[in-house]
């Protein structure tokens, strides 16, 4: 194992630990806008998990799902903030 | 010095984008507002995307394709990290999230208005 | 893994079942989109898994270098994907409708068409 | 021959498509979606005729050998079907343009109506597994909208479990697919019946025919699957109903068919005793059903439930007999039940209700609508000589041979309360006197749907298809042995896959 | 030989045309129309002569070879007797409806479905093919149907028309399923070719019995027979001329003619005998009975009828020459006698506006005619010599005592019948006539000459017809006899046959007759009391028993399977699953646990935990937008899982998707309430966690099989081989989707296209909203 | 901007000509088009700002990512060290010099990336930037601050 | 109330990804992507915009009308499958230029059908969010 492989395997723990921080706080809240960060996290985590694989696994295809990722999830995130903003109103 | 750039070097990078993440899920997990845990979220989180990125930027010097998906990533996290967290933010606090209780001061109570969402400056009057 | 995934797959298809059961058309069409999921997954798992390497042919080879995915499961998810998603965004706006026209949100109170 | 195959799926396609590049002009989408019926209508004769005279026809989509590409394929049995369904979209497509409203003209009808033509021709003529869900999911999204376009409350209501229930169905084709193809490996269905065929493990693709049973028996509304019709076909407009009567199930009842002869015939004797179950309960409990009706959709929907009994009856059998007697039967009930939702359609024009405590004096004032009326409500029940008759001739005879007395004791109950039942839109909307009481063209059931434009068309228009469908009943009545002697060859077909497998992959496999 | 064809296939032509004739001379249709039977009846009387010297005469074509069906026409001895009564009556009940129905608007519809049944009664009588005889069979019922319903704004002649074909529907159903059995066993469904294979493939079936009685119910209950006899009376609502041609003549005769037709086939069987001798003889007496109750003339016709029915039913039982000679005297004396009461039943109704014998009398002045016709048929029905009623008698007499069997009882029950219709013949054809006159709700006046043409006619010929007996006898009856039996005989008709048991029994009948007729109301308050008490179990309360117990269970079963819950939907959907594949799985496969193929590495499995709590969240949470972030998160991971296992395409396009479906979501929850809380039973959710898990197991089971089982290698490595050289791409799953497989591409953005038409016309399309823009 | 321009085809040409069209010899020839350009610009004594604000454009990108460094340390320290009773957050109201709809996105978004402060919103009057701060004791300064290094910087790249 | 701060990024992401959009359709037959990822890309894109600036301006600046999008994608495809008939080909046999063409690479009946693919994704994606969100 060199180096690379040693920090590869060291990082992918780290990520796997920060999902499950972020989706335990996912689970807890309180409230909805703390989900939504959460939820928020986890992807900008998942396009670093991909990132990582990419690198792992030598096969540059999967950057490509990480850009989409990177470019979709922000999407997702401002939606669900016009969400809140909506039913903040109500 | 060829170890160092296609070892090395992603391997840094890689760890330290990870410890951000890490770093970033953490703050979530123990910080006690919304607003608190977005700057965790906000800055580690995009401050990790962009190393690990660089880490394929610095061990795949010679694919431009390659290069440029790592860089499209980059600046498109740290253009959309903030506005995200901004409209987090707002919806946060127009829907009424409470503060935390250690919360100095609030210099933007009373600044929306409740059925237009419209901020006033303050210097308005 | 594979055993694993047949599991989550059992329990995507569970809970999408019972979502479905449930009497609140939100929860509804949740679990419809689960049961896709879960057929999904499923159409991956049982065409047999391989890790890491997608049907690519690489630059300069004429064809993929074993092992590779399975394209097959992968084409046909793909599609299934699409359809799904095509439906479910009918089925939301359906659901929305719903709600608005018949005032209720408890499929329990839709019977009037019924015998 | 190549192109030929692909027309009756390519033209409507291109009849959607090109209503969608005509959106704001209402007249022109009519245009377009006449000649698109038309076109259809030409090329499922067409194609009939050629299978008729040069038999099972193929062709490998992009060129691709079977198995690795997607074969479409029309045997006689997927001929007569696509003919079938040209036909009745061309009657329900004039039908149509003299009683669609402009509202739903302008929000699509033609165009979804063209792609559930589509859907219904390839899930018809496919010839890969796979390929079959992709159409069904075609039909399947477009008769959800077809079905909820509008969005009166009955719609929306019967809308709601129509859709739940057929994506459920959904999820577990696919599901079964994805089985098929891992324990498998191939899509296209005549190399899967040589594979199962050489597989050894019956109790595996006896677990995988109880799935394709469920998936596609809640496509054809079996027992106990069938809630779905009754709950939702009585409520969009007619020209809808009417299209969804008469195609909808049968693509599932042809599903069956075409998995249960060709896919899962190792172990008949387990399989197909389902099938005979099914069917016997579907026949009686969608009769009775249908018998404490008291408006005039919801009882023939129910009948519709109960009529897939019959169709899949033979199937059950699985004798030359059963099948050709099915098959004759399918077309029948196309044929039959499609009329009678058109006629339920002018009923609503003329009295502005459904419902038969509120129709009445039918007979008196309108002689030829009676007339019309009580020929496919004969032919339903089975009155000879009509085509409903012979077909149930053929399946009871299939099981007295097959010893199936039982069934064959319900089948023939079931024909009366068939007769019961028709007879009570008879009694109630046509000879009981005018109650006088009209509830005008806005009842609750009619909706933007119908009371829109229909006022200033014309009835002859309305007339029209129901008079030539009324005509064919007679005719394929009287002369049912034309249609025998092609259901039974088709049956043949079935009986025998090795032609379809030769057809499609070829002498050597 | 297209004679026969011509004969049956005119009247269905002339019926299709028969409303525009009427439209064209609405005065003269009767008598335009009636000319067809007339021509038939010529066209029959020409073939008594050969007929009778032992010819038979045969038409036929195949028609549907496929089941066996010809369409194929035998006149013999037995099918003419039958035709000559259908288009001979035929011909004076279309010229009586003429007159009878003068002005009524839908009279041309009438004279379609009279003739309609005309032609069907032919082919009836004339098919060889037992389905063809079917179809014509149930013809006949229909276009009853529609005669008894015929007055249809009122309700009970609705409701008679339905009973009418149901009880016949019914048996006709069995006679279907009796018809293709023997069909079975003798190889063909031509009758003659089962006649000439002889009783013994037959007998000797072990579904003889079933046969025997699948095809008695079709006979039954066409013929009325009890218990099945209860619709006859009540198609009374159908108009006078229908009840004479269908409902005595004719139709209700089919059964009858059925028996006899297919007598030397079941004929010897003690089961055949006890059956036709049982039911004859309970719907003999029992008709006879409960017609002495009526008051209705067409009533008290109707039950006489049913007894006259129950009568040649017995005989045709007696199976012996005699007998069966008999039956069909009897059947011809009877046709001539009630056709002719019927139709004066009818004038009586028109010219005096009543039907009740009690406000009924002293008519034979105003008129004189139709008095003159009722009187002949009367005594006909009396017996009374010369009239062929009484030949008729004599010869049921010799019959019953030739009886090889029960001979007491049978010949008993016999005189007990013929003296009751010597007071119902006095009753109905002679008492409105005579006395004084009565007060009646019209002033009386002699029906016009359409009216009385027909029943004058009848009369006279059960006149003549008694004065030449052995004409008629002869060339008829024991043609037809002969047929039946499948021999020939000799027997000699004639009025006077010398002093014997059956003179005297006549003369016992006629005596006690006008002694019943003389005590007629005490004897009718007696009948109606038993008949009263004997009704809550009686077969006419019965058939609405079963009718409103079918319906009523129709309705409990609707109520259960059709119950309007989705959730009770999904759960049969979800049990019918689980039960069929389930079960097949388990106890007719074979499982085994798969071998591991690839190891679990720890973020696959912490990925796989995060999305099942994460799917678990979307069942538990009660707030909206959590359920759909956790369906993000099993989104985000199943396109994770895609990406582990080599599938970019995948993951990518599941993202996208996800995320759109997201998207999707909130804009829909905008809208509905934030919070719901639906109350549901902690069993009702243990049954619904079950059944769901129960599947999820099985598609768990599933999977585990289909990883494990390859029955041979799979497709895959075709497209690797040929995507880049022939189909020019690097990534076969885009040129799978492109080009191998790209037409369910072209299914799938069809679908799309259609979603999205879908969601614009649910949004801009509303009720009382939405018109076109 | 034609000197970017320039400078970009020159960046292509060094590629080209190296014969490795990848990043490194793209990033190599812009640096050595920018010198050339500068050589020569001086020569031909055509006016332009250009060099003068790549110049600022690389000394704000500098600082900015000096900034986020020190950000991202200051949120460890924030999370992993800091006591939870010792932490000050606040909402504070910063005014804006900044006008355009570009000029005050981008300032917003640097501000959530740079060290304790979040942008919040805008108010619809453009007048103020409403950011919330994680730890700052003396809002004040940290107004003066921001408006100093950050809004400062940007505006001179910008304008 | 709409955000000025993500109208102002939105503005500057629309060219991005809409180019982005079209990469993934013109490379897809090579590597990951295609007309349905593309077409989803574009879509988003709009939607983004939609989002941030109103359905309006977004509806504007696409300028054809969304059903259109799904008329022309759908013949397009159509169109490329019937194109071998005239050949005596089956439907939808692929037929490819001998040469490639610059940028796009070789082009074939495919690649029309993929753009095809591509319009129908994007015009049926777009007329769901227009109109939902419009509504
Ligand atoms: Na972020
Ligand atoms: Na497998």
């Amino acid at each position: 194992m060199n180096v690379l492989e040693g920090a590869l395997v060291l990082s992918s723990v780290m990520l796997a630990l920060a999902v499950v921080l972020a989706f335990l706080r996912l689970l807890r809240g309180p409230s909805l806008p703390d989900r939504v960060v959460a939820f928020d996290l986890m992807t900008s985590v998942a396009v670093g998990i991909i990132v990582l694989y990419a690198i792992a696994t030598k096969e540059t295809v999967f950057l490509d799902v990480a850009v989409v990722l990177a470019l979709i999830s922000f999407l997702g995130t401002i939606a669900f903030a016009r969400y809140l903003e909506q039913r903040g109103r109500s | 010095m060829e170890a160092v750039l296609t070892e090395w070097l992603p391997a840094l990078l890689v760890l330290l984008g990870a410890s951000f993440m890490l770093l970033a899920a953490i703050g979530v997990a123990r910080l006690p507002d919304v607003w608190m845990r977005m700057h965790a979220s906000t800055k580690s989180a995009t401050f990790g995307v962009g190393c690990m990125a660089l880490a394929v930027v610095v061990s795949h010097l010679h694919e431009l394709g390659v290069e440029t998906r790592a860089i499209i990533i980059i600046g498109f996290v740290f253009q959309t990290a903030p506005v995200a967290a901004h409209m987090i933010g707002r919806a946060a606090y127009l829907k009424g999230v409470r503060p935390w209780r250690g919360t100095m001061r609030d210099e933007l109570k009373g600044r929306y208005d409740p059925d237009t969402h419209t901020l006033a400056s303050g210097n308005d009057s | 893994m594979e055993i694993l995934l047949a599991f989550l797959i059992g329990g995507l298809y569970a809970a999408g079942f019972y979502l479905v059961l449930g009497r609140s058309i939100g929860k509804l069409i949740v679990g419809l989109v689960l049961l896709g999921q879960a057929a999904n997954l499923l159409i991956f798992t049982a065409g047999g898994l391989t890790r890491a390497h997608p049907p690519i042919v690489p630059e300069g080879a004429l064809e993929a270098q074993p092992p590779f995915a399975d394209p097959i499961p992968q084409a046909l998810i793909l599609t299934a994907i699409v359809i799904g998603f095509g439906v479910l965004a009918f089925a939301l706006v359906l659901v929305d409708r719903t709600f608005q026209r018949v005032g209720t949100y408890d499929t329990d109170d839709m019977t009037s068409t019924d015998a | 021959m190549k192109s030929l195959l692909v027309m009756p799926i390519v033209l409507p396609l291109a009849a959607a498509a090109l209503c969608y590049l005509a959106w704001p002009w209402r007249r022109v989408q009519r245009l377009v979606g006449l000649l698109g019926a038309i076109g259809l209508f030409a090329a499922g004769w067409a194609l009939l005729a050629v299978v008729w005279t040069k038999g099972i026809q193929s062709v490998q989509i992009g060129g691709w050998p079977a198995p690795y590409g997607i074969t479409l394929v029309a045997d006689l049995l997927s001929a007569l079907m696509v003919a079938l369904t040209g036909s009745m979209g061309l009657a329900v497509m004039v039908f149509s343009l003299f009683s669609m409203d402009p509202g739903r003209e302008s929000h699509g009808y033609y165009p979804l109506f063209h792609i559930l033509l589509m859907g219904v021709s390839g899930a018809f003529l496919t010839g890969d597994i796979f390929n079959l869900y992709v159409w069904f999911e075609v039909l399947l999204i477009a008769s959800f909208v077809l079905m909820s376009l509008g969005g009166e409350r009955a719609q929306i209501e019967g809308g709601l479990k129509y859709v739940t229930l057929n994506l459920v169905s959904s999820a577990l084709f696919l599901a079964a697919v994805g089985i098929l193809y891992g324990e498998a490996g191939t899509l296209n269905m005549a190399d899967l019946a040589v594979t199962l065929r050489g597989s050894g493990q019956t109790g595996l693709v006896d677990t995988l025919a109880m799935l394709f049973l469920v998936a596609f028996g809640i496509k054809a509304a079996i027992f106990p699957l069938f809630f779905w019709l009754p709950a939702s076909y009585h409520t969009p407009p007619p020209a809808v109903s009417a299209i969804f009567a008469g195609l909808l199930t049968k693509v599932g009842v042809y599903a069956l068919i075409r998995v249960f002869t060709m896919l899962f015939v190792g172990d008949t004797g387990y399989t197909h005793a389902w099938i005979l179950w099914a069917a016997g309960l579907t026949m009686v409990v969608g009769i009775l059903g249908a018998v404490v009706q008291e408006d005039v959709r919801r009882l023939l929907s129910f009948n519709i439930v109960s009529h897939i009994g019959y169709m899949i009856m033979g199937l059950g059998l699985f004798s030359p007999l059963g099948l050709a007697g099915s098959i004759t039967y399918i077309v029948h009930h196309i044929i039959v039940i499609t009329n009678l939702f058109l006629i339920s359609g002018l009923i609503l024009r003329l009295r502005g209700s459904y419902r038969l405590a509120g129709l009445g004096g039918l007979y008196a004032a309108r002689p030829l609508l009676a007339f019309l009326f009580m020929i496919p409500a004969l032919s339903l029940a089975g009155i000879p000589p009509l085509s409903g008759f012979f077909p149930k001739l053929a399946l009871v005879k299939a099981g007295l041979e097959g010893g199936q007395y039982w069934l064959v004791a319900a089948a023939l109950a079931v024909g009366l309360l068939t007769l019961y039942s028709v007879i009570k839109i008879w009694n109630e909307a046509f000879w009981k006197a005018d109650p006088g009481t009209r509830e005008g063209p806005l009842h609750e059931q009619t909706d933007a749907g119908t009371s829109g434009a229909p006022a200033n068309r014309p009835l002859w228009g309305w007339f029209a298809p129901i008079g030539v469908l009324a005509l064919v009943t007679v005719a394929i009545g009287l002369a049912a042995e034309p249609v025998f002697e092609v259901a039974a060859r088709a049956a043949e077909q079935l009986l025998h896959p090795e032609g379809y497998i030769q057809a499609v992959l070829g002498g050597g496999t | 030989m297209t004679g026969l064809f011509t004969a049956v296939f005119s009247g269905f032509l002339l019926a299709a045309v028969a409303p525009w004739v009427h439209r064209l001379a609405p005065r003269r249709s009767g008598w335009i129309l009636a000319s067809l039977p007339l021509a038939l009846t010529a066209y029959f009387v020409l073939h008594i002569g050969p007929i009778a010297e032992g010819a038979a005469f045969r038409a036929g074509f195949s028609w549907i070879p496929f089941l066996g069906i010809r369409l194929s026409f035998l006149l013999d001895g037995l099918s003419l007797l039958f035709c000559l009564l259908i288009t001979g009556i035929g011909t004076l009940v279309v010229v009586y409806s003429g007159g009878y129905l003068k002005g009524h608007p839908e009279l041309g519809r009438f004279h379609a479905y009279l003739l309609m049944f005309m032609a069907s009664m032919l082919g009836v009588v004339l098919s060889d093919n037992a389905i063809a005889l079917f179809v014509f069979w149930e013809l006949t019922s229909l276009s009853s149907f529609f005669l008894i319903g015929f007055d249809h704004e009122r309700a009970a002649a609705r409701a008679a028309a339905l009973q009418a074909l149901l009880v016949t529907g019914l048996g006709g159903l069995a006679l279907m399923a009796g018809l293709l059995l023997m069909g079975r066993i003798y190889g063909s469904l031509e009758l003659s070719r089962m006649m000439a294979e002889g009783s013994g493939p037959l007998q000797s079936n072990p579904l003889f019995l079933p046969i025997l009685i699948l095809v008695l119910a079709g006979a039954f209950t066409k013929s009325a027979q009890f218990p099945f006899h209860i619709w006859l009376p009540n198609a009374m609502e159908a108009p006078a001329p229908v009840s004479a041609y269908l409902h005595a003549a004719t139709m209700v005769k089919a059964g009858v003619y059925l028996v006899a037709r297919v007598n030397p086939l079941f004929a010897g069987s003690p089961f055949w005998f006890w059956m036709l001798v049982g039911a004859g003889g309970v719907t003999m007496l029992l008709g006879a009975c409960l017609a002495m109750v009526e008051t209705d003339l067409k009533r008290i016709l109707a039950y006489s009828t049913v007894s006259a029915l129950g009568t040649l039913t017995l005989l045709l039982g007696l199976d012996t020459i005699r007998a069966t000679e008999a039956a069909l005297a009897f059947l011809l004396v009877h046709g001539l006698y009630k056709g002719a009461l019927f139709l004066t039943a009818g004038a009586v109704d028109h010219g005096a506006g009543s039907r009740n014998v009690a406000e009924l009398g002293g008519l034979r002045r105003a008129m004189p005619i139709t008095a003159l016709a009722a009187g002949l048929a009367a005594l006909s029905m009396a017996g009374i010599p010369p009239f062929f009623g009484f030949v008729g008698k004599e010869t049921i007499y010799q019959a019953v005592l030739g009886s090889s069997a029960a001979r007491g009882l049978v010949t008993s029950a016999a005189l007990l019948a013929n003296l009751l219709f010597v007071a119902i013949g006095l009753i109905v054809g002679i008492r409105p006539f005579i006395g004084a006159l009565k007060e009646t709700p019209q002033h009386p006046h002699e029906a016009p000459v359409d009216l009385w043409i027909g029943p004058l006619l009848l009369g006279a010929i059960g006149l003549a017809a008694g004065l030449v007996p052995g004409a008629v006898g002869h060339d008829f009856v024991l043609r037809a006899a002969s047929v039946v039996m499948d021999r020939t005989t000799e027997t000699h008709f004639s009025l006077w046959h010398g002093w014997n048991t059956a003179v005297a029994l006549s003369l016992v009948t006629f005596a006690a007759g006008l002694t019943v007729f003389a005590a007629r109301h005490p004897l009718s308050r007696g009948f109606a009391r038993v008949s009263g008490a004997l009704a809550p179990v009686g077969p006419a309360r019965g058939y609405f028993r079963i009718l409103d117990g079918t319906i009523g269970m129709a309705r409990g079963v609707t109520r259960v399977f059709q119950s309007g819950y989705l959730n009770r939907y999904l759960l049969f959907v979800l049990f019918t699953t689980v039960g069929l594949a389930g079960y097949t799985l388990f106890f007719r496969a074979r499982l085994s646990w798969p071998e591991e193929v690839l190891h679990v590495r720890f973020y696959e499995a912490g990925l796989v935990a995060v999305m099942l709590v994460a799917a678990l969240t979307a069942i538990r949470s009660r707030a909206r937008l959590v359920t759909v972030i956790a369906l993000g998160v099993v989104g985000y991971g199943v396109s994770l899982l895609f990406l582990f296992f080599g599938a970019p395409d995948l993951a990518m396009t599941q993202i996208l998707v996800e995320t759109l479906t997201v998207i999707l979501f909130v804009l829909i929850f905008y809208r509905l309430p934030q919070v719901i809380v639906l109350s549901r039973s902690a069993g009702m959710r243990l049954l619904d966690a079950s059944i769901a898990l129960a599947c999820g197991g099985l598609m768990t089971a599933l999977v585990l099989t289909a990883v494990r089982v390859q029955w041979r290698p799979s497709i895959a490595s075709y497209f690797s081989e040929h995507s880049l050289s022939l189909a020019k791409g690097h990534n076969i799953v885009n040129v799978i989707l492109v080009d191998f497989r790209g037409f369910d591409t072209l299914g799938e953005i069809t679908v799309l296209s259609a979603a999205g038409i879908g969601v614009y016309g649910l949004l801009k399309l509303r009720s009382g909203r939405g018109e076109a823009p | 901007m034609s000197f970017f321009l320039w400078n970009i085809l020159l960046a292509v040409n060094w590629a080209l000509l190296t014969g490795h069209f990848d990043l490194e010899n793209l990033v190599g020839g812009f640096v050595i088009g920018f010198v050339l350009l500068w050589i020569l610009g001086r020569g031909t004594g055509q006016k332009t700002d250009y060099f003068r604000r790549v110049r600022k454009a690389i000394a704000f990108s500098l600082h900015f990512l000096r900034e986020l460094i020190l950000a991202n340390l200051s949120v460890a320290r924030t999370v992993l060290l800091e006591r939870r009773d010792k932490i000050k957050p606040a909402f504070v109201a910063i005014p804006l010099e900044v006008e355009t709809d570009a000029e005050i996105a981008l300032f917003a978004n640097l501000i959530t990336l740079t060290p304790g402060t979040l942008s919040l919103d805008v108010s619809t009057d453009r007048r103020v930037l409403y950011i919330h701060t994680l730890d700052v004791k003396d809002v004040d300064a940290l107004r003066a601050e921001i408006k100093r290094s950050l809004e400062r910087g940007l505006l001179e790249v910008m304008r | 109330m709409r955000s000025l701060i993500l109208a102002a990024t939105a503005r500057f992401l629309l060219p991005i990804l809409f180019m982005f959009s079209i990469f993934l359709l013109v490379r897809g037959h090579h590597l990951p992507g295609g007309g349905f990822v593309g077409g989803l890309v574009a879509a988003a894109a709009f939607v983004l915009y939609g989002i941030a600036h109103g359905v309006e301006e977004a509806r504007a600046l696409l300028r054809v009308n969304t059903i259109s999008l799904l008329g022309v994608g759908l013949l397009l495809a159509l169109a490329s499958g019937l194109l071998p008939l005239a050949g005596g080909e089956a439907f939808m046999t692929g037929l490819w230029f001998q040469h490639p063409v610059p940028v796009l690479g070789k082009l074939g009946t495919p690649v029309i059908f993929d753009t095809g693919v591509y319009l129908v994704v994007l015009g049926a994606t777009l007329t769901v969010l227009f109109n939902l969100v419009e509504d």
